[in-house]
């Protein structure tokens, strides 16, 4: 009865799944053992379209040129690409393209924030609160931040199943100047209650840096209507290219904020001993930009827009649940899912370890069927060491996985629990 | 790879010989695998002729960097310092007997730096990149 | 007779560049008003020739995955290519790959080490020494620094055809803790003599950094025997994609130094409150690389090594001698060109204005045949001001350019001083 | 584009109308377009009724701002503060007469930004931006 249920639901999902799959070149190939490539990492990063590639190809065979100060056709073709892009990604979040600052990633955006608004704002013994679930991208700059100024780090506690614990949050919430948390956590796919989170920590004085390296992607993110003060991402886990990634900030704080990393292109005037700085975003870009990523990722955009990031959760959604399903499945064989466990409170990941093996040679058993998975701490080693885990194996989903490949991971799995004699 | 997971390995992961600790190393030395995080510390009782006598290791990890572990302590005692020193990562290679991806080396290698980081008295190499 | 010596050399080098120029598909293609496009602004950034868009393109198709850490194929390919392509971009500057830390670009390469050496390393009253010409990127990090830490700021000064002087020079280096310079100036294109300077810097205990943005992509740099303590440069500006570029640190150096943007990868071991790091040169990465642009650096380094920087060099001498004449025949229209005037002792970058025409409307005059020269300040403010010159125009050149470039200048220049009369 | 560089264009490029300083100003503004660090400033004489009696420019750039700035002068005598402050691009681009690249939009427009931020007495966008 259920197999009956889930099989019909597969044709009429993965069917558009299916589709979508043909506009990703990756796809078409096999892997060197002549194996199907099943990626179940698009929480490392995300697989590219078409229609992304083709635009960095047409970028630099058509119109390579330094942005902003060439007066040629070319330069000008660029600048206006370069901007509609930003205004593409802006309008995605729903802010202004003027509160849109480009960085490399969403690691640079958090540091972007830690050095100049941190090391202007912080004084010693104010408070740094973030959570125990936090990406070693959305901890550490707060630690070297902390040491700079004297602040301290406070934690937003997790429990078991990885959901965070707000009943202290009030407490922790004292004498915090500024809260910094995932949006949805990358190594169990827990999403923050932000709606209830944000006006506390605005009513006890705080600023609010969201990290929406794993949200962006997945949910529709609207950062006037969660209020959030900062709001970091990057291009390459949503359908763009390496090298670029994003910040929003608040107008009045990105006017009010110095600049962090300077040099061309960031200034208004410059002389031997002073310099004054360009408007925002600009004031925040320094060097020349990385133009040709900065436009695919206004096509990754247009790309996600086009499916509906509506159509995308709720797909993930399915794939999760359906993903829940087959590794209980094997839970007779030792295998354990970590986490909240309920595809209504979690993005498209899931971490699990089976039995004794560990999750790297998991992992490498699965790789020999051209099944892509990620095994380790996942850049978040203190939730690791607090959960009293070594390591976990973690899949992970996007709009183009579809149960054919939840279920070359389950059988992967069971091969994986043959060999270990689990 | 499969072949990797041969019985001798698995047994190796689950019944890892000379695991533990030394009560009164002569030295020890502790390193991680920064891909993963997984550990393994070396502990050597040496006499006064640069000779181990004795080994210990412990720590978690894969079955790769456990069973590497494992078989190279019992391929240790009777060397002396020097010897272990300049050990080769063929020494790992030939111990587990079948190839090991290139993603894997560095599981395959904790061992035998934390081992060489004993011996020598600051951190190794990786072995695989010497 | 001067110009049937100049036609027969015209036929014997544009051959060579005319291959060259296959290579660049950008070339294929006319402007919107379809006359041939001559891309005289390489300075500001280069084309990119058909192996470097290619390498993307197969990046992105066959085997895009985060790297470092994963265990499947796609991952170790990636890893592999990565890793492989900083060994490349390290041998053709003469270092170790664990010596060269990727970055966006110049700028950052240069900001990072004004935060993570210089907040670590400096105090009140220590001098920084910049000289004169540089670009803003070379000067405002460093304004920056000093007033963090009250260091003071002085300039080698340039003499007004832009040659550095050095007859004050150990004066100069009294009490100084640091002295970046460009190897070769961006708006005059005059060539620093490092091999004269850097020995006299390190004599007064000084580190050098070189700003290598307009030196790596046309000469032979070799940081070995400069002996230069940091090299930075972008590989925008060398037949590489935007987005990339490289520090080269001297290994103690990089070991020494506290890390500068800090979160994933970067790390060894990550506690709540606190963490240790990884080795150089991934110390100074955090976050997820520019894993596609990386590589395809490594590609356009290929290339560059394919053609030969000596015969880079030596065409662009070609090319900035034959330049300099055809703008001399210009002089009685009143063109005035700026710098060294000798292409022994510059890069392939000539400025200059036409009478009383401003530089912009120059540019825009150029631009309407196909013409692409940068006009403004070149992001030279004080370089500008200190000559009393309100705006340069600026034609650069590279291994593509050919003598009908050149021609194709002059012929919009003499347009130019038609329409405005002159 | 060959077409802005008509004469009346390069007349008020070289001869420059209501150009210099105003004494006693009512208020003044200056600003420079970031991509080029072209400069233009404005001096006006306004009078009890908020009306603009009389106008100065200064500064130095191409002949698309200088043009501009020069020909904004002319019309501006006689209106009120807020009529100035409410002048939008294409009185630019009607005094100047001919399409404007998007390139050049900003230098066409420096002196009616520095003009308003005169008027409304802060910084103006950018018309072309509005
Ligand atoms: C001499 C010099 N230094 C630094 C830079 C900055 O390079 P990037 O914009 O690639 O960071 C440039 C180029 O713009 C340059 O010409
Ligand atoms: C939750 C979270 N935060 C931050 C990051 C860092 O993103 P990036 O590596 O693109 O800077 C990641 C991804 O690695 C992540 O999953």
């Amino acid at each position: 009865m259920s197999t009956l249920h889930f099989s019909e639901r597969q044709t009429r999902q993965s069917r558009t799944a299916l589709e979508i799959r043909n506009d990703f070149p990756i796809f078409e190939r096999p892997t060197a053992r002549g194996k199907r490539l099943v990626y179940l990492d698009s929480a490392a990063t995300s697989q590219k379209p078409n229609c992304v590639i083709e635009t960095l190809d047409t970028y630099y065979r058509e119109y390579n040129a330094n942005i902003h100060r060439g007066v040629y056709e070319i330069a000008a073709l660029a600048t206006e690409r370069f901007e509609a892009a930003r205004a593409s990604v802006a309008r995605f979040v729903n802010c202004a393209p003027g509160e849109l600052v480009w960085t490399k990633n969403t690691t640079e955006a958090i540091n972007l924030v830690a050095y100049a608004w941190g090391d202007a704002n912080l004084r010693a013994k104010d408070v740094i609160l973030l959570t125990e679930m936090e990406h070693h991208s959305n901890l550490v700059p707060w630690q070297l931040l902390a040491r700079r100024t004297g602040a301290v780090l406070r934690f937003i506690p997790v429990d078991p199943r990885g959901v965070l614990v707000l009943d202290d949050l009030d407490r922790l919430l004292d004498g915090c100047k500024i809260l910094s948390l995932a949006h949805v956590g990358n190594t169990l796919g827990t999403i923050s209650p932000l709606e209830r989170i944000i006006p506390r920590a605005h009513a006890a004085g705080a600023l609010v840096v969201v990290d929406g390296a794993q949200a962006a992607p997945h949910l529709s993110v609207d950062v006037a209507a969660l209020g959030c003060d900062f709001y970091a991402f990057s291009a390459h886990k949503m359908l763009g290219p390496t090298g670029i990634g994003a910040l929003y900030g608040r107008r009045a704080l990105l006017e009010s904020m110095p600049p962090f990393l300077s040099g061309g292109d960031m200034i208004r005037t410059v002389e031997y001993e002073h310099a004054t700085f360009n408007d925002p975003p600009w004031k925040f870009e320094a060097g020349t930009s990385n133009v040709a990523d900065a436009i695919a990722f206004g096509t990754a955009i247009a790309y996600l827009t086009d499916v509906g990031l509506a159509w995308v959760r709720e797909h993930e959604k399915r794939i999760t649940r359906y993903a829940l399903q087959r590794l209980a499945e094997l839970e007779p064989r030792g295998l354990v899912v970590y986490g909240p466990k309920d595809p209504e409170r979690m993005g498209g990941v899931i971490s699990f370890n089976l039995a004794d093996a560990h999750a790297h040679d998991v992992a490498s058993i699965l790789d020999t069927d051209g099944v892509c998975i990620r095994a380790g701490h996942h850049c978040t080693m203190p939730l690791m060491q607090r959960m009293g885990w070594i390591a976990t194996a973690r899949a992970s989903f996007y709009l183009y996985t579809t149960e054919d490949d939840v279920d070359a991971l389950a059988a992967g799995l069971e091969k994986a629990a043959r060999i270990f004699k689990v | 790879m499969d072949d990797f997971y041969r019985d001798y390995i698995l047994d190796h992961y689950r019944n890892p010989r000379n695991f533990g600790r030394l009560e009164a190393p002569t030295v020890t030395a502790e390193d991680l695998n920064p891909l993963c995080g997984d550990r393994i510390r070396m502990d050597l009782l040496v006499d006064a002729d640069g000779i181990v006598r004795d080994v210990r290791f412990s720590g978690k990890g894969c079955a790769i960097s456990q069973a590497s572990a494992s078989m190279l302590t019992q391929s240790v005692i009777g060397k002396s310092l020097e010897e272990v020193a300049k050990l080769r990562k063929e020494a790992v290679l030939e111990n587990v007997g079948i190839g090991i991806s290139p993603t894997r080396m560095k599981c395959a290698m904790l061992g035998l730096r934390v081992l060489k980081s004993a011996a020598i008295g600051s951190l190794a190499a990786w072995p695989d990149e010497e």
